[in-house]
């Protein structure tokens, strides 16, 4: 109260207005102290699952790693023998979301294109529909479709890298096409008016003007859907099949993911050792690799998504 | 009901940014005082320290004092919360609650005070608010109706009952014609005229007609340039500052030689 | 001609769709049409003397529950976090925020079902059996508390964090849509910071609220990992949540007996499979419908 | 970086040459390991020692164990061969055998007459051969602190598992273990939630050796309802583990720490272990009316000093083979798994009762006539 009041204040009404001003409604400041409350709860609860599982993944997995564990396979390890690692599922994983992207990434540009650009009636409320249905597909029936597709093709029990990529991909159309969509929508109309007022066409406007202005957003949304459809297994369990062995070949035979491998280490329990633990047997070595190749898996999605996000702040025109 | 304001040394930062530098005026009951300047020379900033609506960027913080009836607005017991109850304020854009009707935008401050109001001290409260905004007559028959329904003017009236709802002493006006029409612009500065009997009106206003019309007193702003503190260069009648300011600067801007 | 490409993509967009629920219908049918005593011939689980809707009801009821607790945990949860970061947190700090729950929305499943099977069974079973042993009379918490904590209440939690940062990220972009007009408005009337945030914001969001919830609904509803690593399975209409051997869902039973499956009883599978497919499909629409309402909205992924 | 965004011209292209690039580095360095020269079995018996291409088999998830160690001492001998195994459960590995997907297979249950027709259809005129390539013991495991041994007779373990006997103080329980501290916990039963060889082998014993007591029938799928459940071996050894009072079975490889039943064989109470097991096995006469290169038995589950919950999972083979090098796959693989090396890999895993030498010299000639045609 530094303020001295002047003297044409009478005393009266200043102490009404001091009155007025200095006594909050205790039972409302009570709800909004409490509110503040329950909302900063709200974040320490939700961060605490949240924490916990990314430092176990992070001690748990940080144990395991090893040169060896990221540039081996596990071929011809078994048991609790703590060799070998998991180069083949980090290829698997690598060429079946690159091959499923290479598939998506396309069929999904395009489609938003089509939907910005060219998109008027019936055809186009039937698109837009049916991505929102396609967003709903749950990932094991999306499985169920790419296995029931190749086997009808190529007869019973085929497995290989592109069966799950074509599962992968169902899932990541619509994810492709829904960013994609909001990005071009954020490339102003005027560049597109004055593009066609210098006589470009309407194609090239869109390949030089519309396409070259949303490029950062564009690999941004991609590399979000990558980064979605990279830890899938449910679908990839059923279309692709284990191995234990290096393959990159998306077209012959089976080949391991990360997902499936982290999977599949979690159900295989402990391991026998004969002579108890020792440097070349370890029991629970399964949990062990399934938590390293977490830790690799879950890199992985972050990279991705800090890449993505990097390339849209860095690369990206000042539109707005 | 209206009370006055003194405001003495005033210096309006924006974390480092020094915004506005060094005001002394005093706002008289029961008047309608208009700030008048060119763009950016801090009056709308100024305007919201009045009652503390500044605070709600990070980092802005004022030295000085801001008295209303001699009761510093920034004293360490002041509950902000009581302050904006007290000073009320209308903005550039009407802004009528999108989700509520007609009645429940008037009623939307008094129901944060009450818990429990009558339903005939309410439907009162908001007939008489809609009659001090002028506004009672053109929607009495839709008042259950979304207030984003209304015109433009309407809208802005709707939000000036929505703010004398609350019983404020001072209602504070941030250019509230400036997205309007001439007609409806018409309809608010009448309605000022009103409202000043019972209220101290201030008046942020880009339109020199305008303040010359409805102000009774006029302070003028200006800034030296991009990245200098705004100022308040002179305070006075406004048939003194519309005639013979003492400053050439004001000269200049009512005449339109500036800006 | 680049017109066209254009618009072959987003026919091969249905026509995939069209062939996704083609196949399964296709590789339903059997399933669908067949006796009862055919389907218990062929299905080791199916109960004799049940029809085919009469097997997938429980399973149905089991997606629901586990979808719908998920989402009664995390929604509350959700828009604490979401109105934490656009209303409460300091603005730097809120920045690194909003990038953190998108990143958590990233995590595979696989990896929170690992986690929920070590780390949080194991820390949530004394809390279970308190919840037990007080409120056993709930019907929620009566039966068995189940010894290591395979329950659906540890599925639901586990489910709650997956949707939790979806729900997050898309109610946080919608609060922070909202008009600063509407927020000095209430401001000015003399609202505390929890009066803005009910009058102005809350109702601004309150539908983008509700297609968030629905978009981790959705997830929920199809998740298979988590649920197949946690869940001690059953197949009944049960509501104890803290007991083993109640529920199951659909994603997971698929994915648990597809490999022992042959025959009939992967018509079966499949069969359950569209199943879920339509649910997920009625939820997802639901939530686009509700989005649609409002055209400013955008950003649901 | 720089990189990446010059090429980001179209963003497909982007994210291939980021993912591209990721995988380069990799590449680079990346590789199976060495061929492992200690417990794998670096030799085999000299005449398979060059076979080259990719097998794939499937079938029972209960052989995974001891095919990881088939596959990596065969593979350690053949390093330019690869096997698979897709460990898709034993129905799916019977159906995929009968309809081709498969070159070889594992089952928990001998083939039935329309799948063996199915089977031989596919196989042509060489047959099927199927043998008891992996004989497990099944263990009843337990979570009681400081108990690591129980005796139960059949009834009990009947009576447990149909949810009769409720406590662990139980007097049925107490009767035959009159030294144990029993305490007055709940059991928790825990059963297999998949369909499962082992479900049914468990089965199948309750069903022969206490019929009064367990009137269910048997399938691969669990019938008592009310009980928890868990996906898989793994699954429910680590439920046990977790849950103080709760029983299960389960291979015996898997069970760990935890308590085990001896169970009660007429008036004795027979620990689980390997040799008991195959000796079930060996007692046990082989079925009759099959073909030659069919060797498939009729467990007894009351042989004195046997243990009589064993899980007998059969390999299955065809006699000929479309292709020359599927064929002698095949053929070094099975050898392989037959030979007493093959078998003494497996128990070392995954703790596996080896094969008599009376099947292997019964299976022996089938596999070595195996030929493409």
């Amino acid at each position: 109260m530094s303020a001295t009041a002047p003297a044409t204040d009478t005393a009266e009404s200043t102490a009404r207005t001091r009155a007025l001003l200095t006594t909050p409604d205790t039972r409302r400041r009570r709800t909004d102290r409490t509110m503040q409350v329950l909302i900063w709860a709200a974040f320490v609860l939700a961060m605490t699952p949240l924490v916990s599982l990314v430092w176990t993944v992070l001690s748990n997995g940080a144990a395991r790693m090893s040169m060896d564990f990221l540039t081996l396979s596990m071929r011809n390890i078994f048991g609790g023998d703590p060799s070998g690692g998991i180069y083949h599922a980090i290829m698997g994983t690598l060429v079946i979301t690159g091959v499923a992207a290479l598939i998506s990434v396309p069929v999904g540009i395009l489609t938003a294109i089509y939907l910005v650009e060219y998109g008027k009636g019936a055809l186009a409320r039937a698109v837009t529909f049916f991505i929102d249905v396609m967003t709903g597909i749950p990932s094991i029936v999306a499985g169920l479709f790419a296995i029931s597709l190749f086997t009808l093709i190529l007869g019973p029990a085929v497995r290989m890298g592109i069966i799950g990529a074509v599962a992968l991909s169902v899932l990541m159309i619509p994810v492709v096409v829904r960013s994609c969509e909001e990005m071009l929508k954020l490339v102003p109309n005027d560049l597109r008016e004055a593009s066609y007022a210098l006589g470009v066409p309407k194609w090239l406007t869109i390949v030089k003007v519309v396409l070259r202005t949303s490029v950062a957003g564009l690999t941004t949304g991609v590399l979000l859907a990558v980064a979605r459809v990279i830890g899938e297994t449910a679908p990839l369990l059923v279309t692709v099949g284990v191995t234990d062995s290096i393959n990159v070949n998306p077209t012959d035979g089976r080949m391991m993911t990360l997902p499936v491998f982290i999977y599949r280490q979690y159900m295989q329990g402990t391991a026998t050792c004969p002579g108890g633990e020792s440097a070349t047997c370890v029991p629970d070595i399964a949990m062990q690799s399934a938590w390293g190749a977490a830790l690799v898996l879950i890199v992985m999605v972050l990279a991705l998504n800090l890449v993505g996000r990097l390339v849209n702040r860095w690369f990206a025109p000042t539109l707005r | 009901m209206a009370q006055r304001i003194d405001v003495k040394d005033l210096n309006i930062y924006y974390g480092d940014f020094l915004a506005v530098q060094d005001v002394t005026m005093t706002i008289e009951p029961k008047s309608v005082t208009a700030f008048i300047g060119p763009s950016g020379c801090g009056k709308s900033t100024f305007l919201r320290t009045l009652n503390r609506m500044h605070e709600v960027i990070d980092g802005a913080h004022v030295e000085g004092t801001v008295a209303l009836e001699g009761v510093d607005l920034y004293g360490a017991d002041v509950d902000p919360v009581a302050v904006r109850r007290t000073v009320g304020m209308v903005f550039q854009r009407p802004n009528p609650f999108p989700t509520m009707s007609i009645k429940e935008n008037v009623l939307a401050g008094v129901r944060l005070n009450n818990r429990r109001m009558s339903r005939s001290d309410a439907d009162d409260l908001v007939e008489s608010s809609l009659r001090g905004a002028n506004l009672w007559n053109e929607v009495k028959d839709r008042l259950d109706r979304p207030g984003s329904g209304l015109s433009g003017g309407q809208q802005q009236r709707l939000c000036i009952a929505r703010a004398i709802a609350v019983k404020p002493q001072v209602l504070l006006m941030d250019e509230p014609c400036s997205a309007l029409d001439p007609i409806s612009t018409i309809a608010i500065e009448d309605l000022i005229g009103e409202l000043k009997q019972s209220y101290t009106i201030v008046i942020v206003t880009h339109n020199m007609q305008q303040a010359a019309r409805v102000s009774d007193r006029t302070a003028f702003f200006n800034i030296a340039g991009t990245g200098k503190p705004g100022r308040l260069i002179e305070m006075d009648d406004t048939s003194t500052i519309f005639s013979s300011p003492a400053e050439k600067a004001t000269e200049d801007y009512v005449s339109g030689r500036f800006g | 001609m680049f017109r066209w490409i254009a618009v072959g993509a987003g026919v091969l967009i249905l026509a995939v769709l069209a062939a996704v629920a083609l196949f399964l219908l296709q590789q339903a049918w059997p399933a669908l049409t067949a006796g009862s005593d055919e389907l218990a011939a062929a299905v080791p689980r199916f109960p004799e003397g049940t029809s085919f809707l009469g097997f997938v009801g429980p399973l149905v009821f089991g997606t629901l529950l586990a979808a719908a607790l998920a989402l009664g945990l995390a929604t509350p949860v959700a828009m604490g976090i979401a109105l934490f970061i656009s209303h409460y947190a300091p603005r730097r700090l809120a920045q690194v925020l909003g990038y953190l729950v998108d990143l958590l929305a990233a995590v595979p499943s696989v990896i929170y079902g690992l986690w929920g099977i070590s780390v949080l069974g194991p820390a949530a079973l004394p809390l279970w059996e308190w919840l037990n042993r007080y409120l056993g009379w709930f019907p929620l918490f009566a039966g068995d508390v189940s010894s290591a904590s395979r329950a659906m209440a540890t599925v639901a939690v586990v489910l709650a964090v997956m949707i939790l940062p979806i729900i997050t990220a898309v109610s946080r972009e919608v609060f922070l849509q909202t008009p600063k007009l509407h927020e000095e408005a209430a401001l000015a009337l003399g609202a505390t910071r929890w009066e803005v945030v009910r009058t102005a914001v809350l109702p601004f969001g309150r539908s983008g609220v509700i297609s968030a919830a629905m978009l981790g609904l959705g997830r929920a509803l199809g998740e298979t990992m988590a649920v197949l690593m946690i869940l001690s399975p059953g197949f009944l209409y049960s509501f104890k949540i803290l007991a083993g051997a109640q529920q199951q869902t659909i994603a997971a039973y698929i994915a648990a007996d597809f490999p022992e499956a042959s025959g009939l009883a992967v018509n079966m599978l499949i069969a359950t499979g569209l199943v879920l497919f339509v649910i997920t499909l009625a939820v997802n629409m639901l939530a686009r419908g509700i989005v649609a309402r409002r055209k400013d909205f955008s950003g649901a992924n | 970086m720089e990189r990446h965004v010059k090429l980001s011209r179209f963003p497909r292209a982007g994210s291939v040459v980021a993912v591209g690039a990721l995988a380069l580095t990799l590449a680079a360095c990346g590789s199976d390991p060495e061929a492992d020269t200690g417990s794998g079995g670096s030799t085999d018996s000299g005449e398979t020692s060059s076979l080259s291409g990719e097998l794939s088999g499937g079938g029972a998830s209960s052989q995974e164990a001891a095919m990881e160690a088939w596959r990596a001492g065969f593979q350690t001998a053949n390093p330019d061969a690869t096997v698979n195994y897709d460990p898709v459960g034993s129905g799916g590995g019977r159906t995929g055998f009968g309809d081709g997907s498969y070159a070889f297979a594992g089952s928990d249950a001998a083939l039935e007459d329309d799948e063996m027709a199915a089977a031989e259809a596919q196989c042509g005129e060489g047959g099927v051969i199927e043998f008891p390539g992996y004989v497990s013991p099944v263990a009843v495991a337990f979570n009681l602190p400081g108990i690591d041994t129980l005796n139960m007779k059949p009834d009990v373990i009947a009576g447990i598992f149909t949810g009769e006997i409720t406590a662990w103080d139980d007097e049925a329980i107490a009767a035959d273990n009159p030294d144990a501290d029993l305490p007055s916990t709940d059991i928790t039963v825990v059963h297999r939630s998949d369909e499962s060889g082992t479900t049914e082998n468990f089965q199948e014993y309750l069903a022969a050796a206490a019929p009064d007591a367990w009137t269910y029938d048997v399938s691969g799928v669990w019938p008592v309802k009310g009980f928890e459940s868990a996906q898989g071996t793994s699954g429910v050894v680590s439920a046990v583990e977790a849950g103080e009072g709760s029983i299960t079975y389960a291979d015996a490889s898997q069970v760990g720490q935890l308590g085990t039943v001896a169970v009660g064989v007429g008036d004795e109470f027979v620990p689980y272990s390997a040799e008991a097991a195959a000796e079930v096995v060996a007692q046990s006469p082989r079925t009759e009316g099959t073909a030659d290169s069919v060797y498939s038995i009729d467990l007894k589950r009351d042989l004195p000093g046997t243990y009589p919950i064993v899980l007998v999972s059969y390999s299955l083979a065809c006699g000929t083979y479309a292709d020359e090098s599927t064929a002698e796959l095949v053929k070094g693989f099975m050898t392989y798994l037959v030979s007493e090396e093959g078998q003494q890999a497996a128990a070392d895993t995954a703790g596996s009762a080896p094969l008599s030498a009376d099947i292997r010299e019964a299976v022996l000639p089938s596999i070595e006539a195996i030929s493409a045609g």
